[in-house]
């Protein structure tokens, strides 16, 4: 099996996550970290929600891997997005993506990334001193 | 008629006032037709940047119909990642 | 002090590189991860052994991180790699970046690596069954 | 006439079949007169796909002018990474 997805409600492992993406074939792999910032737009930032559907949300990355396997010659996928209240400095998000050549691996995991953002039914809350925001919500 | 149960996330569960919704419909309703239905109730819908209809986890086009078996969602902005 | 080079005779530590970039103004990281694949071309390579001219790699690898954050509004920059015989599966080099946006962590991290293999002073030498090669010696 | 010391590394160690190599030049000699001494005494550094000379540490024109107190290596094709 060279895909893995996984929506989880612990803190993400980013070395087991780089460890399952090794193989012998493998000459590179990138790695996207999401980390939670201290501010948006220079509003401190206290805490995050993030909240999926949770199978519809895997099943979009699922999509999103294999129109990935189909553009570029990668080996092993995986995306692990974390849910529920992260605090700065945590990580919702890790894709990695290993390949036996680098260009691909770069180039597959900011095309994860780039189209989970903008297809993937996971949602972020931002709290701040003064409310709380949905993010993209409103235009 | 028939009855579906929406699901809600992110800011529609915030103006529903509930995670999930069951909703009466005409017979051969389709997912447009379930827009126009909880943008009467629920005006602040259109206020948002978009959403969409999921119907058995895939985004529905609004000409999808809707059966009392189908899983239905709304799906606001995504912002996840 | 936002960047770190260093090249080390003993093996990589990912979690420990990925550790020292993050930071609470990061909202992304990019890692990049060589590996010693198992294969040259198609023909088995038994294993790798690197070699440096340590005070000028690390001043090379320094010039092009100048260069980077002059180009990208990245944060923390590090670089480590490795030298002597690595196995097929370990890990030759380790670039990290975070960034506020994940555009410059990726831009950055792809730039550093490819710059990295045209000038900084490092030889990979190929072992395989029947013989041994430095990497792009001859034409 | 000056002394100055090479430093050797990947193929061109195995060129020179030592790490450091003593080399007396002429004064005034630049990094280019370097290269052009060395391929007479080793032709196969001709056959490379390139090298450089690198003095204290920068790469150097072959118009650079050589001092004994300069730290000088040969740098065959880098491929690390």
């Amino acid at each position: 099996m060279d895909t893995q997805v996984k929506i989880l409600s612990e803190p993400l492992d980013v070395g087991a996550c780089i460890d399952w993406v090794m193989s012998p074939q493998s000459g590179g792999i990138d790695v996207f970290i999401g980390t939670v910032r201290n501010a948006t737009k220079g509003r401190p930032v206290l805490k995050l929600e993030f909240e999926a559907y949770i199978p519809m949300a895997i099943s979009e990355i699922n999509k999103i891997i294999q129109q990935t396997l189909e553009l570029w010659p990668v080996q092993k996928v995986l995306v692990h997005h974390r849910i529920g209240v992260l605090q700065v400095g945590e990580v919702p998000v890790i894709i990695a993506v290993s390949a036996a050549h680098r260009d691909a691996a770069f180039e597959a995991c900011r095309y994860i990334i780039d189209t989970l953002k903008q297809t993937v039914p996971i949602w972020k809350k931002e709290f701040f001193e003064d409310g709380e925001v949905w993010v993209a919500a409103h235009p | 008629m028939i009855k579906i149960e929406i699901l809600a996330f992110g800011i529609a569960k915030d103006i529903f006032g509930a995670s999930t919704l069951n909703v009466d419909l005409s017979d051969d309703s389709s997912a447009g037709d379930l827009k126009a239905r909880l943008e009467q109730t629920y005006p602040r819908l259109k206020q948002l940047a978009s959403y969409m209809v999921a119907v058995n986890n895939e985004y529905a086009q609004d000409t999808l119909p809707l059966t009392e078996r189908d899983e239905i969602a709304i799906i606001p902005p995504v912002s996840g990642g």
